[in-house]
């Protein structure tokens, strides 16, 4: 009988399920969830709804690894998007505008990136590299350097906010895991993005719109940035146009690699994404659990990246093949 | 005979998650002869040359080189222990320079620094000694397939190795550079040096072979002399059973004399590359472009099918003028285009066979009307029957299949579209003979569908039996045309080199 | 050496990063007074010494199609290591110097073995390893500490003058380190070997060259350029600073890029690497003349200037191909 | 010149704001640098200020040492160099002509003093720490630290970064709430913005920030002032960030040859639930 492949999801799974394990024993409180006020409180639910922004930008991101790019400029999206949201909530717009702006502003910066890298043909880091650093910029211009506070209770909601007792961001992102999961694999999408991702030569030889389907990965990431965005500035009211979604973008790239997506593009696992980025969250929240001093904190991360990776590798797992290779075959 | 084994190899087994590639194979190279390595598409020839080489190593088995056991864990061992590879598919940089490509990893130079001077003047040497011209400056990737497949050579004999190890080293040459080539080899049997040589020419195997080595299915048919073996017992023994002359006869049916072409062409050209070409295909006929390496074949294709952006002239497809800018709009009017550059510019390697397969189709169709997987798998099924594709099963990623085996994927990639026009760049390179001959009789029945199929292949045979008319390109300029009876190896030849007045 | 004509085609990119870079200083020059001097274009690279140093190794680890964003912690890390050996625990400073050099070749080394012999994303394993080295340098010393030997006085105040252009001991660091890095990238069986790596690795292997000497090679030089690019910044400060070179892998990526050096590797030349500072300087000086941006107008026009740069070079390369 | 470290906080904004609207009024032609969190950006800036022959420098240092080098070149050229808002480390005290800024020593003590009298020498405190590495946040763990080692009923329990953002001040909260539930009795946040992100850990976790958990913060941005007349903060201490006056009083008198004041320091006001509501009207920043 031949082998069965591995699911690519397995190893971030069993990192995440190992340190939440870890947690566990460490401190039996960590697993607790109550009812407080009728709605969800405990660990969990803050890693979820913590893991929430880079959960979305880690989506976006996905597909624009697939097609053999990168995109550094999400963080500095989530800080526009957040400003933008800011100044028009001061200017009492309605949320709906804001929504549509934030999100908005997503799309056009995932335009230019697209159109660098995709009809320009700009290397993928260079041209988000761009938007990376004069975005940061555009945010603190928009908000004019200050933090503006926002008080709007529905704009609050949309990341503090519960829906029947569980938070609502988290059942944001998982909704729009599930429908972009939809949207790629009951479509051709998803087959056309590894396509360019993996061969585009091949694939514009096959009349595929190689360029298009390229700029539409940008385009998407740009929107998920957006809305990352505007949940960073209602997680904490206000838009911080100098830190808000900073190093965003590499988490987000772990969380896109450690879920099984090769950097080099082509194969993409987008639930492996999402436990990549809840992965992440849980490392963080680990080092607050056990105390950590804040100055070694970066420690830990390496170790974890080295370690999820490893595992993941050819060699290590023929290596854990032979050790047990019994169960292999189970 | 007495000379001694120059190469043994016993009992080698090599096995791929779910493909025995090779099993117990023996294989015997002697000092100074040159010994073909047969077998159809995936029966282990390039596999064999691996494990030779220290590329992958073998599970099970015993090689040795001049009585002494050798252990090759990387090419770097292979080499340095007198063995000489040219791999099947041109493995060289493309962004360095041919210079650089030749001498990379044994450059000259003192106290680590290297002599660029000193190392361009061995790499000019290097291809002198083939008498190819070639500005040893110039960019690899710039140079067209074939040219780059002897740059490979030339690098392969810029060693004093004492084994040499080349597969499919034809495959994109030309007659005269085959024979060039063959010069060569010939000398460096003289001068004792092994020759391993696979090819699917059969011509090319009694040309030169002394002896031959047959694979089948990753294990050992035999191994002959060279003499001893009639064509028909040697295609025989490669696919396993009994073939009749009558299967390679002609197919080139009279044109299909119609009113209307379905592509037609009128001053298609592009400064620097072609000037400009006037064609037309009717349904229902087989046009073959002839021409040397580098006349503009590839080039009249790109434009047609729109990846070159042509400077002038117009294009139609049944009659009605169209805009071609990008393969994108070729593919939604019918037509198909099948790069002669396999692995740059047609397998997506990551993705399964039956991805690669239905590729074209579903882009044509657009993102939203996907395919179900059932109607996948259907497609793969048929296709892979059809075509005798050699695979695990559909899930393979392709990069693992064998060379032929990946171009009959793509080749159904582009079937797989139902094109009213479908333009094969060197379809049967790399193909075993049997595919050869399922890839024929495929042309000749696309034609009797209705199909218009433009041909262009180096070889001068395979175009006089499956066209009815040829197009002959010389210099990036179209410079004839023969049709009908006129139509044979003789007349194509002169007419490609430009000798036809002399002859007429 | 005679030049052919296909050896400028493959040098194009360089000479396009040139001509743009006499135009972008040409400007300033026009704009700014005082901009168009010697001392200006000296500050160019003695200011961006250390950038410029860890931009060769950079370049060299670009070649090979890999990509290393460790170097700006281990930057960090190297300046408060040494500092701390320099002032807490009294060792000679070039001792210090080599223990700062071999923990920068030794992590790099590890990055290089663990992508070679893993096959893991270079992008991933350098992630980590900026982590390490930042995670380890904090821990050596949150505060930064001064450096009071008095060689380092001697060092960073030497200047070499030749006539009225007054060179100092930075930007000949810079400039020594470039001439060895273009040594070692076109005139050793490594630098090619890098390339050829770069260029396609699958080719490389079955060319018989070096891979995993190669790689890891590459990963431990670059440790090496980039623990000295920390010394360098010591000698720059007068002191070590865990916090040093923050973000400065993206900008000596940038610079490389800039320099006109294909970030899927294979293809490139360490001149345009030089060209590559000398833009990046000439950006921030012109700013900095300027004198009258705001924090992110500030960010705003690099972005931008950056992105006229890109899309110039484009322009011309597109032009002159077809 | 003034070379500033960044843009980093809204107190840095108004530190940036305060220094060019003042140089405005006087007709004082400002070159303005943003070292964009790094060292060697500002030290850059200073060689490029010292290129362009400005008149003075004014130097926010991002850190306390390495600063020598550039300084002495400074000094060659004659150029007097004014460092504000957090004090260097170096050898050769000549090298800078004065020091304007605010203690952030003082700061971290005047809260640690402040917290003792209010509880009068108990309780459990968390920390929320600055950005690891950064001179506030070094000095402001060190002097709360010392202010609190005199009362050994005040323990600090945990201490972790939230790297002086708002988002990070709640994240940490957050953690901190659940791994040690109602024990905690104190949150010390080395500015107001990871106070108020706190804050809404706190209320979201169901406890009233300030009376069910005392919150002491530095900085006194407007929104924390405003957090202490709401009763949400308790104590914030004031970093004044309106250096323009008192730094161009200073250059002026440099150029003209007159002697200034070796170090001085902005007065740092405490802002409590008995002063606040009066300054609040007041706050520029
Ligand atoms: N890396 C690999 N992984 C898995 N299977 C492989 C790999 N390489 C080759 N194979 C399989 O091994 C078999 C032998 O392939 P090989 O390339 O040796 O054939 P070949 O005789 O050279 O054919 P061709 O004439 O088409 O080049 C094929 O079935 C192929 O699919
Ligand atoms: N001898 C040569 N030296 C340099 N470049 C060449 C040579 N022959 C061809 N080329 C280049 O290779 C490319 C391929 O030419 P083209 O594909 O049109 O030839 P072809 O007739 O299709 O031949 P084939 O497909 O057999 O290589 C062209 O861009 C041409 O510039
Ligand atoms: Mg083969
Ligand atoms: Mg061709």
């Amino acid at each position: 009988m031949k082998p069965k492949a591995k699911s690519p999801i397995f190893w971030p799974l069993a990192g995440l399920v190992a340190l939440v394990l870890l947690n566990a024993v460490h401190d039996l409180g960590f697993l607790k969830i109550t009812l407080l006020d009728g709605h969800l409180y405990g660990v969990p639910v803050d890693i979820l709804t913590q893991g929430s922004r880079t959960m979305l930008v880690a989506l976006g991101m996905t597909l624009v690894i697939a097609t053999g790019g990168v995109d550094l400029s999400v963080g500095s999206v989530v800080a526009i998007a957040g400003a933008v949201c800011a100044v028009l909530l001061q200017g009492g717009h309605s949320l709906a505008v804001t929504l549509a702006a934030a999100i908005g502003t997503g799309l056009l910066a995932g335009s230019a990136n697209g159109l660098l890298v995709a009809r320009l043909g700009v290397q993928p880091i260079v041209a988000t590299l761009i938007l990376m650093v004069a975005g940061r910029g555009v945010a603190q211009l928009i908000v004019d350097g200050q933090v503006i506070i926002i008080k709007s209770p529905s704009f609050e909601f949309l990341a503090n906010g519960f829906l029947l007792g569980v938070p609502f961001a988290p059942l944001l992102v998982i909704a729009l895991y599930a429908a972009t999961h939809f949207a790629l694999r009951r479509t051709a999408l998803g087959l056309f993005i590894e396509a360019v991702g993996d061969n585009e030569t091949a694939s514009r030889f096959a009349g595929l719109a190689a360029a298009r389907i390229k700029a539409l990965a940008y385009i998407f990431c740009g929107a998920c940035a957006g809305l990352a965005g505007v949940l960073a500035a209602a997680n904490i009211r206000a838009a911080d146009a100098y830190r808000a979604g900073e190093n965003m973008e590499l988490d987000a790239i772990f969380a896109v690699v450690v879920g099984g997506t090769a950097l080099t593009g082509g194969r993409f696992v987008i639930l492996g994404t999402a436990i990549g980025a809840l992965l992440i969250q849980t490392l963080t929240t680990t080092m607050y659990n056990l105390g950590v001093p804040p100055a070694i904190a970066p420690v830990p991360k390496a170790l974890l990246i080295i370690g999820v990776s490893l595992l993941q590798s050819e060699k290590v797992g023929r290596w854990l093949g032979g050790l047990w290779p019994k169960k292999e075959a189970a | 005979m007495n000379t001694p084994a120059l190469l043994e190899l016993r009992g080698i087994g090599k096995k791929f998650p779910g493909v025995v590639a090779l099993a117990g194979v023996d294989f015997t190279v002697r000092a100074g002869e040159i010994h073909a390595l047969l077998g159809e598409n995936g029966a282990g020839k390039s596999t064999l040359i691996k494990v030779l080489t220290g590329v992958y190593s073998a599970d099970a088995g015993e090689l040795r080189l001049a009585g002494r056991v050798i252990r090759p864990a990387a090419p770097k061992d292979a080499e340095r222990l007198g063995i000489s590879t040219v791999y099947q598919e041109v493995n060289l940089v493309p962004s360095l320079s041919v210079a650089e490509n030749i001498t990379l990893g044994r450059q000259p130079g003192r106290l680590g620094f290297l002599n660029w001077r000193a190392f361009r003047r061995r790499a000019a040497a290097a291809l002198a000694r083939l008498e190819v011209k070639c500005d040893v400056d110039a960019e690899l990737g710039s140079l067209s397939v074939a040219m780059q497949q002897m740059v490979a050579i030339a690098r392969a004999l810029d060693t004093s190795a004492r084994l040499l190890v080349l597969d499919e080293p034809t495959a994109s040459l030309d007659e005269k550079e085959v024979a060039e080539l063959f010069g060569i080899m010939r000398k460096l049997r003289a001068e004792g040096m092994g020759i391993v040589f696979v090819t699917h020419f059969l011509d090319q195997v009694y040309a030169v072979s002394d002896r031959l080595t047959v694979l089948r299915n990753g294990q050992l048919v035999g191994e002959y002399a060279t003499a001893d073996l009639s064509r028909l017992a040697l295609v025989g023994k490669m696919l396993g059973r009994e073939v009749s002359a009558a299967d390679f006869t002609s197919h080139a049916a009279a044109p299909a004399v119609t009113t209307q072409p379905v592509l037609a062409a009128r001053g298609l050209s592009r400064r620097g590359a072609i000037a400009p070409v006037d064609l037309a295909l009717q349904p229902g006929e087989v046009v073959g472009l002839g021409g040397l390496l580098g006349s503009g074949r590839t080039e009249t294709a790109r434009l047609l099918f729109g990846i070159d952006v042509r400077d002038a002239g117009e294009i139609s497809v049944k009659g009605a003028p169209v805009r071609i800018t990008s393969p994108r709009d070729a593919v939604r009017l019918g037509l198909a285009f099948c790069s002669e550059d396999r692995k740059g510019e047609g397998i997506l390697p990551n993705l399964s066979v039956r991805e690669n397969l239905i590729f074209a189709l579903q882009g044509k169709r657009g993102v939203l009307r996907a395919l179900s997987r059932g109607e996948q798998e259907q497609l793969c099924e048929h296709y892979i029957k059809a075509l005798r594709i050699k695979t695990a099963d559909a899930e393979t990623p392709i990069k693992n299949l064998s060379g032929g085996n990946q171009q009959k994927v793509l080749l159904a990639r582009w079937l797989a579209t139902q094109p009213a026009v479908i333009i094969l760049d060197e379809p049967t390179r790399g193909i075993d003979i049997g595919a050869k001959q399922e890839i024929e009789q495929l042309i000749a029945k696309l034609r009797s569908d209705g199909l218009a199929v433009l041909f262009i292949s180096s070889e001068i045979d395979e175009v006089v039996r499956n066209c009815s008319r040829v197009l002959v390109l010389r210099e990036r300029r179209l410079t004839g045309e023969i049709a009908g009876a006129g139509l044979n190896s003789e007349n194509l030849m002169h007419l490609m080199a430009g000798t036809h007045e002399a002859q007429s | 050496m005679t030049k052919s004509s296909s050896i400028s085609s493959r040098q194009l990119p360089l000479i396009v990063t040139a001509v743009i870079f006499a135009a972008l200083f040409g400007t300033a020059a026009h704009f700014y007074e005082g901009f168009f001097s010697a001392r200006v274009f000296i500050s160019l690279l003695s200011e961006n010494a250390f950038l410029g140093i860890a931009a060769v190794g950079m370049t060299l680890v670009i070649f090979s199609g890999g990509i290393d964003l460790s170097v700006g912690a281990v930057i960090g890390f190297t300046s408060i290591f040494t500092a701390t050996l320099i002032e807490r625990h009294q060792v000679a400073p070039g001792l210090a110097w080599m223990l700062g050099l071999a923990a920068g070749a030794g992590l790099g080394a590890g990055m290089g073995a663990l992508i070679h012999f893993f096959r893991l994303p270079p992008f991933l394993i350098t992630l980590a390893g900026m982590f390490l080295a930042r995670g380890a340098g904090f821990w050596i010393s949150t505060d930064s500490i001064g450096i009071g030997h008095e060689l380092y006085g001697k060092i960073s105040g030497y200047e070499w003058v030749f006539g009225t252009v007054v060179v100092p001991a930075n930007a000949l660091f810079l400039l020594a380190v470039m001439l060895a890095g273009w040594g070692v990238a076109h005139h050793t069986r490594f630098g090619r070997t890098l390339l050829a790596v770069g260029g396609n690795e699958q080719s490389a292997l079955l060319m018989g060259l070096p891979i995993g000497p190669a790689k890891i090679g590459v990963y431990t030089v670059n440790g090496l350029c980039a623990a000295l690019a920390g010394i360098v910044a010591t000698l720059y400060t007068g002191s070590g600073n865990p916090s040093m070179g923050l973000g400065l892998e993206l900008d000596a990526i940038a610079i490389v890029v800039m320099g006109g050096t294909l970030l899927s590797g294979g293809r490139g030349h360490m001149l345009g690497t030089l060209l590559g500072v000398l833009i990046f300087g000439t950006i921030q000086a012109a700013i900095l003349f300027d004198g009258r941006l705001s924090s992110w107008w500030m960010r705003i026009v690099v972005g931008a200037l950056l992105l006229v740069f890109i899309l110039l070079q484009r322009l011309f390369l597109r032009r002159k191909r077809s | 010149g003034f070379a500033q470290t960044g843009a980093e906080s809204a107190w840095r904004t108004a530190n940036s704001d305060s220094m060019k609207a003042e140089a405005a009024k006087r007709g004082i032609d400002l070159k303005f640098s943003d070292g964009q969190g790094k060292q060697e950006n500002q030290i850059r800036a200073l060689r490029s200020f010292i290129a362009q022959k400005v008149d003075a420098v004014v130097l926010a240092p991002l850190v306390e040492t390495g600063w020598d080098p550039v300084l002495r070149d400074a000094k060659r050229a004659g150029i007097p160099v004014i460092i504000t808002d957090r004090s260097i480390v170096t050898t050769d005290e000549t090298l800078y002509a004065c020091f304007i800024g605010s203690d952030f020593f003082e700061e971290g003590r005047m809260a640690a003093e402040w917290l003792a009298k209010k509880t009068g020498g108990t309780g459990r405190i968390v920390e929320l720490q600055g950005t690891p590495g950064s001179a506030p946040a070094n000095e402001r763990r060190k002097a709360f630290a010392e202010g609190i080692a005199s009362h050994p009923g005040l323990k600090i329990i945990d201490s972790q970064s939230g790297d002086f953002r708002r988002a990070g001040g709640k994240e940490v909260m957050e953690a901190l709430l659940k791994k040690h539930g109602k024990s905690i009795e104190i949150v010390y946040a080395h500015n107001d913005d990871m106070a108020l992100g706190a804050i809404q850990a706190i209320e979201e976790a169901g406890l009233k920030p300030g009376t069910d958990i005392v919150i002491v913060s530095i900085d006194a941005v407007r929104e924390g002032v405003q957090a202490v007349v709401a009763g949400k903060i308790n104590c914030t201490v004031e970093c004044n960030p309106l250096f323009g006056p008192k730094v161009y009083d200073t250059v002026a008198k440099l150029l003209a040859g007159q002697k200034v004041e070796r170090k001085s320091f902005n007065k740092d006001e405490l802002f409590d639930a008995t002063n606040a509501g009066a300054a609040l009207p007041t706050r520029q920043y």
